[in-house]
């Protein structure tokens, strides 16, 4: 009796910072990407620091909630093992020339060995295919969609990943002609 | 006596074909560029002290370039100041500073570009967007060179939240490169110390890199390559090393990366590498293993980091042995309750137990991870609780009535002393 | 009231909890001067402390004083001064001493050892520890008073202070990690850094650790609250945070206090 | 001097004083008097503003007593059980309560009252050190030494010596006889039958019966007020 009493008093105590929260989070704005504090923010795949605003990439939640990337490369690799998170809202990649944010599924990509980028699959984004052109024209390279973005990824990383158990086979990723 | 003879007249054939071209502000040959142009393989071309401003200049000949008194070939912030397209070039006793920069492009102090059997030694290089570059190169060394760049680490105190300045390149960066040698050089201030992309068969020896924006060493796709006895010191992210198999890293120190997301070692995705004879200390991270698999670390120190190894379940058959673990802050965390690894003969300074039978061993076996590790590795934002009361009650009551810590992940036989290995 | 507190004073100078609160933060720090001579290692200790004991403290001697003094504090209403003075004179009395305890017991050892000290003396550090700790005291002596003010029962009211203790030093920061757990998939920063500001013990804990070495450890998490508290409106909203958490227990006691039948 | 209009107050599900009227004047000690639990404190601290009526109105020298607290300057208040903070000395506390009080401190009273006490050589004494007597003394003292208008007495003599005893009764009857208005309460009947002129007896919060002391003993045909009192709440069990 005494004990329901007392509990009865401490309960909202327990509940007010959840309630709270809640509130807090309904309060919040629409979902869209969240600045990169590049030099600080780490890449959510590979973990490294996110440092080259060319490259870094969004995903967000429904429920706001962003995850970083240092590279389109880490963006495609992480949406390949998580798609099937029914909390997904939707993808980001920078454009290269202006670096703002465009849906990854509109961007065109140059693919092209003479561009690096930072995680080593040279993959760069751009809003319009005139604007890729302009680059394209002085390091030459494939233009792809996010579809085959997301194929390169799956083939050149995730397939190759899967063997790691096998101790001697050749490494996976093709040299550069000497 | 005939051999002799033989190699003194090879000596002095050479010598009549190799010529030095001397190149000085008030020689008739006034510039690098017109020595280049009247110099053939193998000729000798000295550079006298003095300011050497002359755009890009293109080496395609097997020449060598010897600077005396520390001649100054500057890029005035527009040029690569060096581009190197021939073989067996010698580049040796220069400053090289002021190259340009570029939003797309990778402008170097020096880049070496599809060549053999080249070498820069004993060069100073300042302020340039990119320091030394290698690109498609075998049996290069690069040694004893000084390397400065213009990224200091304080740009990071205010970086968060706004806008910084982050387009820097790389010190020592060598790319799609074969039996190379770096040795002996201190790079300083660039975007990552040393960098290695597609890097095979190569060795990376008595290096002092520090302060450098991102990593000291860096090294992607990487195979077969030794790391001894450099020093990676206060880098912004410390030292990461991805998708790479047979790694050999012995005697090196990695100290004071101590920083929001720092390690003295991030290994990503690394297979069959050794780690023996290394120092770690003060590291807000001593090792982050993600994906690494097969390695074997033995022998090494971790000496008050935060967490001393972070690793992930994604990370099987690793061997932890005779390491000895001093003041960290945590020593072992991971984010599963699985433990794929073996840890054994370690020392651990916060060990509690007793050795009653004196074999030097613990006669119960030591649990590394507390259970605040294991939430702070799974839900970083808990790490706000660091110092909380509740944390103390947690990990209490977890060592009292375990039930999430892996129950596999122990020291059977933990080390009474520190491990000594002679240095 | 003035009068009153003046009178307050001689009477808690001379109470012997206080001076032994006041020996154990001096013996305390002393010793951990002498053992070493880096004010952010002594910080970083008597930080434990801070949130700790002064907090628990206050509320034990707070409702103590309160319940002792119930009889003086009758014959005090039947003297023509008005409730709220006794009250406020009666908390300061209490809060105010049992400040000054802990600040001297942990000052002076500090300007003590400060020549041999090695290194920065830290003196932003050690005086938000300072602050910190006297905000402690301030808060919880408040709640002190207000527990002592509705429950006429001892028993009670030393039940409700060790709760009271309880849930801000632990119990909140428990409800803390289920939220960052059991809302993992929502963007948490601001929420935590929000749901932490509202308890004073977790602003004292975050503010001071923020400054010490470890705060690398907080990682990103860390960053967030740094840039928080590198603003006025960080700053301001901390400090407003403990002004409220004082005054908000302080004036609900009073409101008691004043309808209270003796 | 002090009256009391239907007076109510409620602790929770108790309901203490039920329609208390009362009008106490100068120049008269009246004892309020009755089984435990039946008010007497209550009511005492009601008027003192120690207790808060539910329903009611109390006027002290025509000033309502409801959030005003300066009234009280006419008030002197003996509580039953005296006790002062622990650390100050007798001297301190005396200082103190002229610092906080000052109005009608008349320092011939305390003199008169520290000598008819023997106060003097505990006056730099911490007051927890003073035997329960001694600190009945200082609180007479006191409450004496504002030469107040109105007196509240609760069991001025317990725990008193005999001399101190007679001291402080006598005080009583002086003040009485200079126009102040003495209320008590007390459970030694002859010592109200001694000092009091009125007698107010109450019952499960309400008067029962009120009237002068010798008429009290007269309608109840005893011999004196201990045995009519006893007589009254017999009545009242039966009832």
């Amino acid at each position: 009796m005494i004990k329901t009493q007392i509990l009865k008093k401490i309960l909202p105590l327990l509940v007010a910072p959840v309630v709270f929260l809640i509130g807090f989070t309904a309060c919040e704005k629409a979902v869209q990407p969240v600045p990169i504090n590049y030099g600080q923010d780490e890449c959510e795949y590979c973990r490294m620091k996110i440092t080259d605003p060319r490259y870094g990439s969004e995903l967000l939640l429904k429920t706001g909630k962003a995850y970083k990337f240092d590279s389109i490369e880490c963006l495609a690799a992480y949406y390949l093992k998580n798609k099937n998170n029914p909390n997904i809202h939707s993808l980001w990649v920078p454009d290269f020339l202006t670096k703002k944010f465009i849906p990854a599924e509109t961007a065109v990509y140059l693919h092209s060995k003479d561009l690096p980028s930072p995680m080593g699959l040279n993959i760069s984004a751009f809003k319009s295919k005139e604007e890729l052109e302009k680059v394209r024209q002085k390091y030459g390279g494939e233009v792809l969609n996010w579809e085959q973005v997301l194929q390169l990824v799956k083939k050149e990383w995730l397939e190759k990943e899967g063997q790691k158990t096998d101790h001697h086979h050749h490494h996976h990723h093709k040299d550069m002609n000497m | 006596m005939k051999r002799l003879f033989l190699l003194l007249f090879l000596l002095y054939t050479a010598g009549l074909e190799a010529k030095t071209i001397t190149v000085c502000p008030d020689c008739p040959i006034n510039s690098i560029k017109k020595a280049l142009e009247q110099a053939e393989d193998g000729d000798t071309i000295l550079i006298k002290k003095g300011l050497y401003r002359e755009g890009n200049i293109l080496v395609k000949k097997s020449v060598k370039l010897i600077g005396e008194g520390y001649p100054v070939i500057d890029g005035e912030k527009k040029h690569e100041v060096i581009t190197v397209k021939a073989n067996g070039v010698l580049v040796k006793g220069l400053v090289i500073q002021n190259s340009g920069k570029s939003d797309i492009e990778d402008i170097a102090g020096i880049k070496f570009f599809r060549t053999k059997n080249c070498r820069i030694e004993d060069c100073i290089l300042k302020n340039n967007f990119w320091g030394i570059y290698f690109a498609a190169s075998k049996n290069g060394i690069i040694k004893n060179n000084k390397v400065i760049g213009p990224a200091k680490l304080s740009y990071l105190k205010s970086a968060f939240g706004t806008q910084i300045e982050t387009n820097f390149g790389n010190g020592i960066h060598l790319w799609h490169c074969k039996d190379m040698l770096v040795e002996g050089n201190h790079v300083k201030n660039h975007r990552d110390g040393i960098y290695f992309e597609f890097v095979k068969n190569s060795t990376i020896i008595n290096n002092l890199s520090e302060e450098n924006l991102r990593y000291g060493l860096h090294f992607m796709f990487s195979h077969r390559d030794n790391y001894i006895n450099n020093t990676f010191r206060k880098n912004g992210a410390g030292v990461a090393v991805m998708y790479t198999k047979y790694v050999y890293m012995a005697n090196n120190r990695f100290e004071y990366n101590w920083g929001a997301a720092s390690y003295g070692i991030l290994l990503k995705e690394i297979y069959d590498s050794y780690m023996f004879h290394n120092v770690f200390y003060k590291n807000t991270t001593g090792i982050f293993a993600d994906n690494t698999n097969r390695t074997i670390i033995e022998e090494n120190d971790f000496i008050e980091n935060g967490w001393a190894v972070r690793i992930w379940a994604n990370s099987q058959n690793n061997l932890f042995k005779h390491n000895n673990f001093i003041a960290n802050t945590f020593n072992v965390v991971t984010n599963s309750f699985q433990n794929p690894n073996t840890y054994t003969e370690n020392y651990w300074s916060d060990y509690k137990g007793f050795d009653l039978n004196r074999d030097g061993y613990g006669d119960v076996p030591y649990r590394p991870v507390s259970l605040f590790g294991y939430f702070t590795e799974n839900y970083p934002q808990s790490i706000i609780l660091t110092r909380s009361f509740f944390i103390y009650v947690l990990d209490l009551t977890e060592r009292i009535f375990p039930m999430l810590i892996p129950s596999k992940l122990v020291d059977e036989k933990p080390l009474m002393r520190k491990y000594e290995w002679s240095k | 009231m003035l009068k009153l507190l003046k009178y307050e004073f001689y009477n808690m100078f001379r109470n012997k909890w206080i001076l032994f609160y006041f020996l154990f933060f001096l013996i305390l720090t002393s010793s951990l001067f002498y053992f070493t001579k880096e004010p952010a290692k002594v910080v970083a200790t008597l930080l434990q402390m801070v949130i700790l004991v002064v907090p628990l403290i206050s509320l034990i001697l707070g409702t103590i004083f309160m319940y002792d003094s119930r009889n003086f504090i009758e014959l005090l209403l039947s003297q023509p001064i008005n409730r709220k003075s006794i009250y406020f004179a009666k908390y300061l009395g209490a809060t105010v001493s049992l400040s000054a305890g802990f600040l001297l017991g942990v000052l002076l050892p500090y300007l003590f050892f400060l020549r041999q000290i090695e290194g920065s003396a830290e003196y932003f550090l050690y005086a938000s520890l300072i602050v910190s700790g006297v905000f402690m005291t301030f808060i919880f002596t408040a709640f002190a008073f207000l527990i002592a003010t509705f429950f006429e029962d001892r028993v009670k009211g030393f039940g409700a202070s060790i709760l009271v203790w309880l849930y801000f030093t632990l119990i909140y920061d428990g409800i803390i990690l289920f939220i960052i757990i059991y809302f993992q998939q929502y963007p948490l920063e601001k929420p935590v850094l929000v749901l932490s500001m509202l308890n004073p013990v977790d602003i004292a804990r975050i503010f001071v650790i923020l400054q010490l070495d470890i705060s690398a450890l907080l990682g990103y998490t860390g960053t967030i609250f740094k840039k928080f508290f590198d603003t006025w409106l960080g700053m301001a909203t901390s400090f407003g945070v403990m002004v409220v958490w004082t005054v908000l227990p302080l004036t609900l006691g009073l409101w008691k206090f004043k309808k209270k039948d003796f | 001097m002090v009256k009391v209009k239907n007076l109510y107050k409620r602790f929770g599900k108790v309901e203490v004083l039920k329609g208390i009227n009362l009008e106490l004047t100068g120049g008269k000690v009246s004892a309020i008097l009755g089984p435990n639990g039946s008010g007497k404190t209550t009511l005492i601290k009601a008027v003192l503003g120690l207790v808060i009526p539910t329903s009611g109105e109390i006027l002290v020298k025509g000033e309502n007593v409801r959030k005003s607290w300066s009234y009280r300057k006419y008030i002197g208040y003996m509580p039953q059980i005296a006790v002062f903070p622990e650390n100050l000395t007798l001297k301190e506390l005396i200082n103190m309560l002229i610092d906080i009080r000052k109005e009608g401190y008349n320092p011939n009273i305390k003199e008169e009252i520290v000598n008819g006490f023997k106060l003097e050589k505990y006056m730099d004494k911490k007051l927890k050190t003073l035997s329960g007597g001694t600190k009945q003394k200082v609180s007479a003292l006191i409450t004496f030494m504002f030469d107040p208008e109105i007196y509240f007495l609760d069991e001025p003599t317990v725990g008193l010596d005999p001399i101190s005893s007679s001291f402080l009764k006598d005080k009583i009857r002086e003040q009485v006889e200079r126009g102040r208005l003495v209320v008590l309460t007390s459970h030694i009947m002859s010592e109200v039958e001694e000092i009091a002129d009125d007698i107010v007896f109450l019952l499960e919060g309400q008067i029962y019966v009120q009237g002068k002391v010798e008429e009290i003993i007269q309608q109840a045909g005893e011999r004196n007020l201990e045995r009519a009192i006893a007589k009254l709440m017999e009545k009242s069990y039966n009832a």
